[in-house]
């Protein structure tokens, strides 16, 4: 089977791979090439969302999470976002749209309580500019447009308890 | 000891309730945690031998109701608190109705308290003692003083709140044009923030160290000093990596600084653990920063350089037992650095990150020590502080501690919820971090760099390989096919294994 | 440095490879492990850079192959080699094979390793140099021989295997007329063991102590002692609790029993990490047994009293480093107890346990060290030594390290097979452990004892409430409702609560 | 419901429980007695296996794990096996007999290889004769005939690889 994975650093630096594994009959792996490279691999999970793989001899432990935001892989203290397509499937790239067009929401990063609602109905705001202020753990941060635009929904009232990926306002 | 407490309570959360606890079972004396309605599970309840319920969520109904934790400690019969770091261990009311109440508060009295509560106070009673001082005013100011000894000190000076602390009510002021909106911000801030608006003025010291000493004393007179603490890694004025010894003191200055820590606490008839900070300028001069008034997040660092336990000794001080040791039985050896492990997202902004902590692998080993207040499965609550854990290396040099906390580092990891674990492998390999060059505006500066994407450039290809394993395999999520003892061959649920030579085939 | 190795291959396995590893890591030195088949998801493969299959689970075809272990070396470029201890630690033919190779072996020279191989031919060396012995012969005997020494010497009297260790081979011999059939029996255990039938006699010095000094000598001269470690709690003559310092060696016996060690090693021009046993009578006598040429097991005791770590010393040293520091700066700080953690059944005749560890909560916090090489999930293969870690807890005090390693066995939870933590629990509340009063046959004499189940009391009824919860909730496997960052009061699967004022509705 | 409750100490020092616990229409407990004693209990499940109790203020933290010999139960490092019936059922206990009549089975009380037989179908044993010895971890341990009686069948062959609770041989 053949994915298309799109692995970014914390840093925010994306990259492609080109990933085909080869199952033989009893289901073993017996290919895999990276980019068309073929790599001796080995792998055995460990623990649940624990994989240990000796790729060319090296040894990597390697944790998997998934989150909001989608499928991480930690290796020795560095995280990597990763997306994964199988390009034979139908289903379109998951990457939502990038640009200012078109109504933009704006949503939580994390759990929290709205303390503050900065930009009401109706607002109209600059990019990067505050809409919202939500606290958690003793802190306080300013949630900002995307765009510029006009509020055209807040989804949150003051006090109330929001969870990360909450859509809490939409700017159009 | 014939009168050593019967029960302690513990008045807080998190890993400083589980540190106590730690000394309390050690001590052979039974333990009392406290919880808010989000605590129930939490790690200090399940080590703790007793655990009370005391209200919700919110710190002011729970953490911070001194009548409801005197209730507890009543019921439970416990005869002495202590208060850990935060919440109500530097409030004077709270060790005053624990006197009143007849239980022992595990620190100093109320009345040292006070004394170190308000920094104007603070300074008049060193000042008498010769305590050296950054340059300015030593109470609140009105305005019109605030210009006049701005221009005596010389600008860029530092308005300060007198009644506060963790960077609240701060502002730098490069000159007299700014300094009445700053004022009058830094007086509104302070006002919220401590009830109190006053504010002062010192001179502003260029890239400082932030440098402390730890010190105990007893309820019999005596004050030692246990070395110093180098807290320079700060961002927002919130300490992130500490260590001792500092790269920056001497034998000589070690002697300076601890003899005047130990004078700031005799001026004030400290007890108990206390810590005297100060300002340390490019020269090496030190001035007088406050003195924290309970146990520092950061005391581990001084427990392993000097061989000591400080909670062992707070309990005996506060038991009434005299210092154990005197000043010249103090050895320090090796070094050790501590790490904040924090719920935030270094890479976006630090936001908080609470939530559930689906998997959770912690280092060990040769001069590793955490202090943690979580486990696997533990849901962190978005209601406290964001420390997860403090993570702390030890090594007979600072080079080796360094590479020591790297490695400790490599072996950690954290799932469902953001740390900042990558931010310290960052900062530790930082060459300025390196070569002991510290102040407290470093981080900020290192954080404004763009970080080296050179390092990623291996392990992204290892992610990418990962994945595909996942994806091919399902989840991987459950680790299924062991049967208790049988298969020890066949410890993971599958292996996949392809060769080179298979492709020749 | 800069002749400082560019890869270390560990030939071994479990935490001590894990252990290895480590060290390397914080020296930036790349390592590679090596594991037979049934060792593949072992934590040391996880946790090493790089790592090679060498074959089947019998230690014959792997861990104990020469060839293939030093084909690996080769492979992966690997120009020292860390042996560890057991397996082929003390083979000198190995170190040998090694040295053809152009590979450095990080220990001793062959030589010295003969030399302290044979316990007859060390007794030669050490002789001459005045080193102490039990009063005995100095070589293999004939059995006419061996009447007439024992006669001299007195009975009862010990037959020993020269080649020997580890309890093989050895028979204590009471009277005459029991000699005969202990020198047969001792010489053909001695002959399947260590294939050289050769023993020798020695006078059986009543209940000794077991106390050991640690040395390290560099390449160029220098040679310390880094304080003794007293081991004297063995069972089957087995190691099961060590500590340091020992509680009956004061300053001037340290220093006759350093400074006799340190002679001991220089006999036999030894290098690297040894350890020099010996036996200590009622009076304090001390007797040499003999050297270990290899790093122990017990070596974090030594490790945390004096400050310094033992196996970046030996890598040093193996790369032709001095002795970065004299003897007069070690420093012994503090009191370190170690526990081996094993995979046995100490309620069912200590059998071994090997099977899939189910659940592992390991102790941490303040103290508490422990080097390991499992983790949860895990299964310990029945292949190999027992040992699934080491607990090792420093504290000022002895008294005090006693109560932190119960406090730290508390925390420990092991399932899915048996393991020998509740022995140590036994073995730390006995009066004579904790009175120091500590002889080789301590422990044998304690578990024929009747354990005191007052303990239990308590706790039993406790046991019986949580089998009826787990009962009502089926199985109470899954933590199943936790949504990612939702559901911050509802960590846990379930909840109940029974509270007596229900009762009264 | 109500719990008949066996729990047998490392030590071998057995003791029974009767435990009732009387759930409310939400599905929680409102009620726990022990013996008869009501007791104000808190229990929550903070990891799979793993129970944080609060009995009367007091707080265990509390491990479960299963084993062929059943159910264990770790409390501060003490481990008990526990034996849970319901009266209810019909089951009868699990105990099996345990007197000299009859055939005895000898079961391996851990995985290892058997390395020898010491004695074959047919041979006659004592009480506490060794039978088998099988080796793990480089320990060889002798299994001993529970009782005086003629080795009926042995299951084992010298070398074979053994799971723990396999039944080695039946004394008759």
């Amino acid at each position: 089977m053949t994915f298309e994975i799109t692995v970014t650093s914390a840093a925010g630096a994306a990259e492609n791979f080109r990933v085909e594994l080869t199952r033989g009959k009893d289901g073993n792996v017996t290919e895999c090439r990276v980019n068309g490279e073929a790599l001796a691999l080995d792998a055995a999970l460990t623990q649940p969302g624990v994989l240990s793989l000796l790729i060319e001899g090296r040894s990597y432990r390697v944790g998997r999470a998934h989150s909001a935001e989608g499928m991480q892989i930690g290796i020795s203290g560095e995280t990597f976002e990763v997306d994964v397509r199988d390009p034979r499937s139908l289903r379109a790239r998951k990457r939502a749209g990038a640009g200012t067009e078109g109504p933009k929401k704006i949503t939580a990063p994390m759990p929290g309580k709205v303390v503050r609602v900065l930009a009401p109905e109706g607002t109209r705001v600059e990019a990067g500019q505050g809409v919202i202020v939500i606290e958690a753990m003793k802190m306080q941060n300013e949630l900002k447009s995307p765009k510029a635009g006009v509020v055209k929904k807040i989804n949150s009232a003051e006090g109330a308890t929001v969870n990360a990926g909450d859509a809490l306002a939409v700017i159009e | 000891m014939s009168n050593m407490f019967k029960k302690i309570l513990i008045a807080n959360r998190g890993e400083i309730a589980v540190r106590v606890v730690r000394a309390c079972r050690e001590m052979g004396i039974p333990s009392v945690a406290v919880y808010s309605d989000v605590d129930r599970a939490a790690l200090h309840v399940q080590k703790a031998d007793e655990a009370y319920a005391i209200g919700p969520a919110a710190a002011r109904a729970s953490y911070l109701n001194i009548e409801k934790i005197l209730a507890v400690a009543k019921r439970a019969g416990a005869d002495a608190i202590h208060p850990g770091y935060g919440f109500l261990s530097e409030n004077a009311e709270f060790a005053q109705a624990c006197a009143m109440a007849g239980v022992k508060f595990i620190g100093p009295t109320a009345a040292a308290m006070k004394i170190m509560g308000s920094k104007t106070s603070a300074r008049h009673a060193m000042e008498a003692a010769g305590v050296p001082f950054v340059p300015g005013s030593s109470r609140g100011l009105s305005f019109e003083e605030a210009v006049d000894v701005a221009r005596k000190v010389g600008y860029p000076v530092m308005l300060k709140a007198a009644a506060g602390g963790g960077g609240k009510g701060m502002r730098l002021v490069h000159a007299e044009a700014e300094l009445k909106s700053a004022y009058e911000s830094a007086g509104s801030e302070a006002s919220r923030a401590f009830d109190s608006g006053e504010v002062y003025i010192e001179k502003f010291i260029a890239q400082p160290r932030h440098i402390e000493v730890q010190v105990l004393a007893d309820e019999h007179g005596s004050c030692v000093y246990l070395g110093e603490r180098e807290c320079s890694v700060q961002r927002r004025h919130q300490k992130v990596i500490e260590e001792s010894p500092s790269p920056v003191v001497d034998e000589a200055m070690r002697l300076r600084m601890g003899q005047t820590a130990v004078k700031v606490a005799q001026s004030a008839g400290y007890t108990n653990a206390g810590t005297v900070e100060f300002l340390v300028d490019s020269a090496r001069n030190f001035f007088f920063l406050e003195m924290n008034t309970r146990l520092q997040v950061e005391h581990p660092v001084t427990e392993l350089v000097t061989g000591l336990d400080l909670v062992h000794l707070q309990i005996q001080i506060a038991a009434g037992a005299k210092l154990p040791f005197q000043q010249k039985d103090v050895q320090l050896r090796g070094h050790a650095i501590e790490c904040r492990v924090y719920a935030e997202d270094p890479d976006y902004h630090f936001f908080p990150s609470p939530g559930k902590m689906t998997a959770l692998q912690t280092p060990a080993g040769p001069g590793i020590r955490e202090d943690s207040g979580v486990y696997e499965g533990w849901t962190v609550p978005l209601d406290y502080d964001p420390m997860l854990s403090k993570l702390i290396a030890y090594a007979p040099s600072r080079d080796q501690a360094i590479a020591r906390m790297q490695r400790a580092l490599d072996e950690y990891f954290i799932s469902g919820i953001k740390t900042n674990l990558a931010l310290f492998r960052r900062i530790l390999s930082h060459p300025d971090f390196i070569a002991g060059k510290l102040d407290t505006g470093m981080l900020d500066r290192m954080l404004a760099e763009k970080p080296s994407a050179a390092k990623s450039g291996g392990n992204a290809r290892i992610a990418a390989i990962a994945a595909a394993i996942f994806a091919l395999n399902g989840n991987g999520n459950s680790n299924g096919n062991a049967n208790g003892a049988h298969a020890s061959s066949e410890a993971a649920a599958w292996k996949l294994s392809a060769r080179k030579e298979g492709l020749r085939r």
